[in-house]
Formats: structure tokens, C-alpha cells, sequence
């Protein structure tokens, strides 16, 4: 165990470069995860706010809003 | 009312000819009296046009002309400040120093090199004037490399006597310089392009385009580190020759796709 | 029915999450002019932009002549043009030598045409001095010039009267009747209605902000 | 229209729900393979002749090397594909990529570093490979950076992509260029890769990790696509459904 710990006299440079690779694997997980946790909350809170000017809009007002010169 | 006043030719006839004949549906059936006069111009024509305009308005400010170089010139000027006077010491980086000089002056006047056009709207005329914008951009680039990139070709032989080289250095430096140059100009104007729409784009224009120059570093670099030597600089100018082609081919549909992105 | 059309369909626009053009739609005919008003940010801007194929509609199409405008962008923009919010002039060109390039990129320019336009815009006085020291009028005014030396059948104007006094408002009214009354098509985003003659097939359309 | 079938593959809605159902599918083999490999490079494969134990971080510096131009390369053609068909879905993947690819590329750095560091004498060498590898860093920031600097989403996607596609044209050019570079300095390169004498004990565990990694950065792709679609799409209605509790 000790000698594979010691890694043939290259452990300062074998396991900091695992542990930098695991690091950075790690952190992708938690920013990927973070990132769509966040985008869900934003997508949450856009549909509570803007919910009925966003989404719920109709052909109906859609037309009203706009004055067009089409049906000349 | 005086019909053809506003468009400077006596437009009625024709029109009303056209107007009676026009059959629809598509582009051709447009009457024939709003055809340009002349026929549209060819993208070439229009090109030329908007090389000689950068050209008359760069010499109607004539300071903005000097600063690249007054820059060349002070970077150069800090290594033997920072290094050591003796040319012995300095000869062995005089390539390098030239070119990292010349990479960070052609940069500084990149930012500009759309920015005006962007402000005052030419850029939308000039992406809305029925000719390539591909060209139009290249003919901007064309501008800014014989206000730019020109005259550190013409400097920088003096650069580098002033750091060591020998006399028979100079054309092979002129030469690559002025290649190499062409290169910068071009990965510069899609880097113009790209930051068009940001407001202080400085410090990211130049990571944005200076990974992207070192090919031209190397090579130039070379070529120059040769010419100082006396040695043949053929093949490192070739490939910067190369490098310059590819950018003529390239860069400009790049820059004026990210132009019109940035118009959007 | 008249050859030229550009036709707005339910275009759609988002800047952001803004949802700007929210299922426009026009139709402007040869001899027709649609001015468009509506408050700062309802979107004049973006709709002109929009219409001269700038801005690209996320839903919803453009025609000119019934043809898709992405269909042949270079050939429907030889065919309009486009006045911004700023005149694009260089200050350190006069007004002549701006109009020349300018114009130049799209279609040959004859001396006496710029002379003639110029002076239908009341520049001939200061058509030879740098823009540097024009007045905001006299820009637009130049600007206007380089308008009718285009010889094109669509005109997007985007405030064109602006800065100008009373004249210059008059004379954008009487550059678009004329405009008009040769067969083209104009599209005009005002504040203050057009000096328009009356009967001139005036349409008007408001944007709303959201 | 022969495309309709793509647009629908691609549309937001079926990508975030496909994307979701998919991820354990690589996360669990990407995790297998990299803890076999990590075994298999660590304890089993036995030491180099010349290197000793010390050509062990080759396990993970490969790996995260080949990341660093996978990575940027799908970021180029989702860019590109995004820009041609304007497809947001594309766009979504492009801007998933860059911080992977980024993170990658300065584990590819440390790790290069550490095991130039005994060969060498020196935590830094300019050798060709981690001179690219360093050129590619800054490829990444710039890319991510010219994204942070616009407000606009849209905007930010389709500029990004130009400088995508520009940036994996020049890729290649840079590497020969420094490549050219560096042979005309140094002595070549200490660190081979894939040397056709390389027994199957040493070459298998890098095999199970080069596969490892590229199904990790599958998963994580879709994990990220799925937040970037939500933030491209204006509340639509499925969003409703796909985020009801």
C-alpha cells in the first residue's frame, strides 16, 4: 500500500494531477446541475409573472394590439 | 405637381410605361424607372468606392494615421530600456520584439476599424446597399491594412537597425512585415466585427484575436529571425503567404457575417 | 392591383424577453404610404428594421412583390432604402463627398444629379462644407438628398423629420407625395403626422408597447 | 419538407425531455468506465521503462487533452449548425460546451505540468502540446467571453458562433504552426502517446478512460442543454408541463 502511495518516488506529481482531474470532473457535475437547477427557477418565475402577457395571449388581442393596413 | 423632380430624371414616361406593362409576382416585375440609371454598380465598383472614402477620411484626420506607429515605436524603444543598450544582446530578439510590437499596434487601431461606421449608421447602408457586404468589409480591411499595416512594414526595417540588424536584413523584414501584416489586418477584422455591439471592447478584442494571430507570430518571426541571420526566409514568408491567402478568403465572409449579427 | 407590395404577415419579434412585434401586419402598396406611429419603445425602429430585412422575425415573413424577402436579400435591397435615426454622413466629409460615397456603393451618380438633389434640399449653399459644421437639420436635410438619388421604389424612413423646422418638414411631406404619386412605396415612423397631401393613400398604424 | 423531421427532433420540448431521459443512460457507463480505468491505470497496468510510475498521469492527462478538442470541436458544429438553420437547440449546446471544455482544458495544463515537472526539471516547458493546449485556454475564454458580453441571449449565441467557427478553422493552423515552432527549438516532445509498442495492460485502462470521459461529457452536455434550452424558451407552454411537480 505504502509503495503504491508513493508511486515509484512520483506521488507529489501522480495524485495532485488525479486530484485535479477528479476536481474539475467534480465541479462540472455541480455547475451542470446547478446551472439547469437555476434555469428551472427562472423558467418557473417567468411563467408566474409574465404568465398572462407571455403565454396566455390570444389570437384575439394579438389582432387588437395591432392596427394594420391588411384589410383595405 | 412636378412628377419627376424628386428623382433628379425625367421619370414620368417610362414609368407610366412600365406601370401599364408590369406584370407581378416577383422581383423582375418591378417598373423599369426605378432601376438605378446606370444599372447597379458592380461589387467591385463599390468596393473600390468605400476604399477611397476610409482613405480620404483617414487623411482628413491625419493623427490617428501616426499613433499606431508613435506605438510600434515606443514598445520597440522599451526593450533595450528594458533589456540591455548592447546590440549583442538585443540582436538575438530583435525578431520578436518587432513582431510583438507589430501584433499589439495593429491592434490598437482595430477597435475603430467598424466602430465609426457603426455609430453613423454607413454599416446598415452598407448592409442594405444590394452589393456584398463580404466585399464592402474586405474593402474596409483593404483600408486598414495600407493605413495600418503599410506603414509598419515601412518602419519596422528601422526598428530593427535601431536593434541590431544588419543592412542586409531589411527587405527580407519589409517583406515579411508587409505579408504578415495582411494576415493581422484580416483575424483583426473579424475580431472588429465580433465586438461590434460591445461598448468597451477593448481588453477582449485583443483575447479574442491575438490567440488567433499567433500562427502569424511564428511564422513572421521567423522569417524575420532568418532575415537577420542572412539565412533564406523563403519558406517561413511562404507560409505567412499562405496564412495572408486563407485570410483573404476567409475573413472577410466571417466579419461580415458577425457585422450583421452585431446589426441585427 | 398595383406590382409593388411589401406585406408584413403576423411577424413576430423578441428582443430579450421583450416580445416586441407581437404578430404585425401591413400591406403597403405602390402609391401607398404607412406611417407608423406609437410610443418610444413600441417597436417603429424594430419593425422598420424588420421590414428592410435587418432584424430577422422569429415568426411571420416579409414579402416584397410576394416573394420572400430572405429570398433574394441583395436584389430587394437594391430596390429600397433605409433612413436610420442618425444620418450616416462623416462629419469630416462634406455633404457633396458624403452623398457621392454613399450613394456611389449603390448606383452611379451623375454631377448634376447630386447638384439637383442638393439644391431640392436647400443645400446648395452648404453642400461644400465639411458635415462637422453643419446644424442636425441641414444633416438630415442631406440626408434626405441621398434619399432621392437612390432612385429606388421603397423608402423605410425612420423619423425623418426629425430636427427639421417647418420647411424641412413640408419638403419630407413633398418628397414622399412625389414619391408616391411616381408609383413607389414608403414606410414612414413618425412622431407628428406626415405633410402628407391628403387622398395620397395614407395609412396609419400604431404600435403599442407592451 | 424533408427537414421537418429534424426541426421536430430538435425542438425544445422533445430535446429537454429526451435530454432528461437520457443522461443516466451515459452517466452510469461514463462512471463504470472511468473507475475501471482509473483501477486498471493505477494498479494494474504495470510501470513504464523509462518513465517508471511517473507516466501514470498520462490516464488522466489524455483524457482531458482529447476533452479539450472534442469538446471544442462539437462546440464549433453546433455553433455552426445553430448560425445555418437557426436553431436555438444548437445554439443551446454551443454555449453548453465552453465551460467543459474550458475546465478541461486547465486540468489537460495542471496535469501536463506535473508530469513534465520530473522529466523536465521545470513545472513549465514550452513544449508543443501544452503550448497548444494553453493557445486552446485562450480560444475558450475568448469564446466565453465575448458570450458574457452581450445582454442579449440571441445575439450573444449567433456572435459566439461566428468566433466558434473561426476559432476551429485556426485550431488546427496553431497547433502546426507551434508544432513547426517548437521543432525548430527544442527537442521534440517527452511525452508520446499511443506508441504502437505499448502493451494491452497499459493501453486498455486509457482506452476505458478516453471512453469514460467522452460519455461524462455526454451526460454533462445534456444536463446543461436541458438549463440552456429553459433559458432560451419565452415560456411556452410546455415548460408548464415539463416542470410541473
Amino acid at each position: 500500500m505504502k509503495a503504491f502511495l508513493d508511486m515509484g518516488g512520483y506521488a507529489a506529481y501522480v495524485w495532485p494531477s488525479y486530484a485535479v482531474t477528479l476536481a474539475v470532473m467534480a465541479l462540472n457535475i455541480v455547475w451542470a446541475r446547478r446551472l439547469l437547477k437555476r434555469s428551472r427557477k427562472e423558467a418557473l418565475h417567468k411563467i408566474a409573472i409574465g404568465g398572462k402577457e407571455a403565454i396566455g395571449r390570444t389570437e384575439e388581442t394579438r389582432r387588437a394590439e395591432t392596427i394594420g393596413g391588411a384589410e383595405q | 405637381m412636378n412628377n419627376s423632380g424628386a428623382m433628379g430624371r425625367d421619370s414620368a414616361e417610362p414609368l407610366r410605361e412600365s406601370e401599364a406593362a408590369g406584370s407581378r409576382g416577383n422581383a423582375s416585375a418591378v417598373p423599369h424607372a426605378w432601376s438605378p440609371g446606370e444599372g447597379a454598380v458592380a461589387p467591385l465598383t463599390a468596393a473600390r468606392l468605400v476604399l477611397a472614402r476610409d482613405l480620404k477620411l483617414a487623411f482628413r484626420k491625419r493623427s490617428q494615421l501616426v499613433q499606431p506607429l508613435a506605438f510600434f515605436a515606443i514598445v520597440t524603444m522599451l526593450f533595450p530600456l528594458g533589456v540591455s543598450p548592447e546590440l549583442t544582446r538585443l540582436r538575438p530578439m530583435a525578431a520578436g520584439v518587432l513582431w510583438a510590437a507589430a501584433l499589439l499596434s495593429s491592434l490598437l487601431a482595430l477597435e475603430m476599424l467598424f466602430r465609426d461606421d457603426a455609430q453613423d449608421g454607413t454599416l446598415e447602408q452598407y448592409a442594405l446597399s444590394g452589393s456584398s457586404l463580404t466585399w464592402l468589409l474586405a474593402a474596409k480591411t483593404a483600408a486598414h491594412w495600407l493605413l495600418t499595416g503599410l506603414p509598419l512594414a515601412l518602419m519596422a526595417p528601422l526598428a530593427a537597425i535601431a536593434l541590431g540588424a544588419p543592412g542586409a536584413a531589411l527587405p527580407g523584414i519589409l517583406a515579411s512585415v508587409a505579408v504578415g501584416t495582411v494576415a493581422l489586418s484580416l483575424i483583426g477584422s473579424v475580431g472588429a466585427g465580433l465586438t461590434l455591439g460591445i461598448r468597451r471592447s477593448g481588453a477582449l478584442l485583443s483575447l479574442l484575436t491575438l490567440p488567433l494571430e499567433i500562427p502569424v507570430l511564428i511564422f513572421g518571426a521567423r522569417a524575420t529571425e532568418l532575415a537577420i541571420a542572412g539565412e533564406a526566409y523563403g519558406v517561413p514568408l511562404q507560409l505567412l503567404g499562405a496564412l495572408a491567402v486563407l485570410g483573404l478568403t476567409l475573413a472577410p465572409l466571417a466579419a461580415a457575417a458577425a457585422v450583421r449579427i452585431n446589426l441585427e | 392591383m398595383p406590382d409593388l407590395c411589401l406585406k408584413g404577415e403576423n411577424v413576430h419579434l423578441w428582443r430579450g424577453d421583450h416580445h416586441v412585434l407581437r404578430g404585425v401586419r401591413f400591406q403597403v402598396e405602390g402609391g401607398e404610404c404607412l406611417q407608423l406611429t406609437g410610443a418610444n419603445g413600441a417597436g417603429k425602429t424594430t419593425l422598420l428594421r424588420t421590414a428592410c430585412g435587418l432584424a430577422y422575425p422569429e415568426g411571420g415573413e416579409i414579402t416584397w412583390c410576394g416573394e420572400n424577402i430572405r429570398k433574394d436579400m441583395h436584389a430587394f435591397h437594391a430596390q429600397l432604402a433605409y433612413l436610420g435615426h442618425e444620418p450616416p454622413l462623416k462629419a469630416e466629409l462634406t455633404a457633396r463627398e458624403n452623398l457621392y460615397y454613399w450613394v456611389g456603393v449603390r448606383c452611379r451618380v451623375e454631377r448634376q444629379e447630386l447638384d439637383r438633389a442638393l439644391e431640392r434640399v436647400g443645400g446648395d449653399h452648404w453642400a461644400d462644407r465639411p458635415v462637422r459644421t453643419l446644424s442636425a437639420g441641414q444633416k438630415r436635410r442631406a440626408a434626405l438628398a441621398g434619399l432621392t438619388l437612390m432612385r429606388v421604389p421603397l423608402w423605410l424612413l425612420d423619423e425623418p423629420t426629425t430636427n427639421l423646422d417647418v420647411e424641412g418638414q413640408k419638403l419630407v411631406g413633398a418628397l414622399i407625395d412625389e414619391h408616391l404619386q411616381a408609383g413607389g412605396v414608403a414606410l414612414a415612423a413618425v412622431h407628428h403626422e406626415l405633410a402628407v397631401s391628403t387622398g395620397q393613400g395614407l395609412q396609419r398604424m400604431e404600435l403599442t408597447v407592451e | 419538407m424533408a427537414w421537418t423531421w429534424f426541426h421536430r427532433l430538435a425542438s425544445p420540448p422533445h430535446v429537454y425531455r429526451v435530454a432528461g431521459r437520457l443522461t443516466p443512460w451515459l452517466a452510469w457507463p461514463a462512471a463504470v468506465l472511468i473507475v475501471a480505468g482509473l483501477i486498471g491505470g493505477l494498479v494494474l497496468a504495470p510501470p513504464d521503462y523509462q518513465q517508471g510510475e511517473g507516466y501514470r498521469i498520462l490516464y488522466v492527462h489524455a483524457p482531458s487533452a482529447w476533452m479539450s478538442l472534442l469538446v471544442y470541436t462539437t462546440m464549433a458544429v453546433a455553433a455552426g449548425v445553430g448560425l445555418i438553420w437557426r436553431m436555438k437547440v444548437a445554439h443551446a449546446v454551443a454555449a453548453s460546451c465552453a465551460p467543459i471544455g474550458a475546465s478541461f482544458t486547465v486540468a489537460a495544463l495542471v496535469t501536463g505540468s506535473l508530469w513534465g515537472a520530473p522529466m523536465w526539471g521545470t513545472y513549465w516547458q514550452w513544449d508543443p502540446r501544452l503550448t497548444s493546449e494553453l493557445i486552446l485556454l485562450f480560444l475558450y475564454l475568448g469564446y466565453m467571453g465575448l458570450r458574457s458580453a452581450f445582454d442579449d441571449l440571441q445575439r450573444a449565441d449567433r456572435v459566439s458562433a461566428v468566433l466558434a467557427i473561426v476559432g476551429v478553422v485556426n485550431v488546427p493552423i496553431i497547433h502546426y504552426s507551434v508544432v513547426w515552432w517548437n521543432s525548430l527549438h527544442q527537442a521534440p516532445s517527452l511525452m508520446r502517446l499511443g506508441k504502437p509498442d505499448m502493451p494491452a495492460s497499459m493501453f486498455v485502462p486509457l482506452l476505458m478512460m478516453l471512453a469514460g470521459f467522452t460519455l461524462f461529457f455526454g451526460a454533462l452536455l445534456l444536463v446543461r442543454v436541458r438549463g440552456e434550452v429553459l433559458s432560451r424558451e419565452r415560456a411556452a407552454t410546455w415548460i408548464r408541463e415539463a416542470l410541473r411537480p
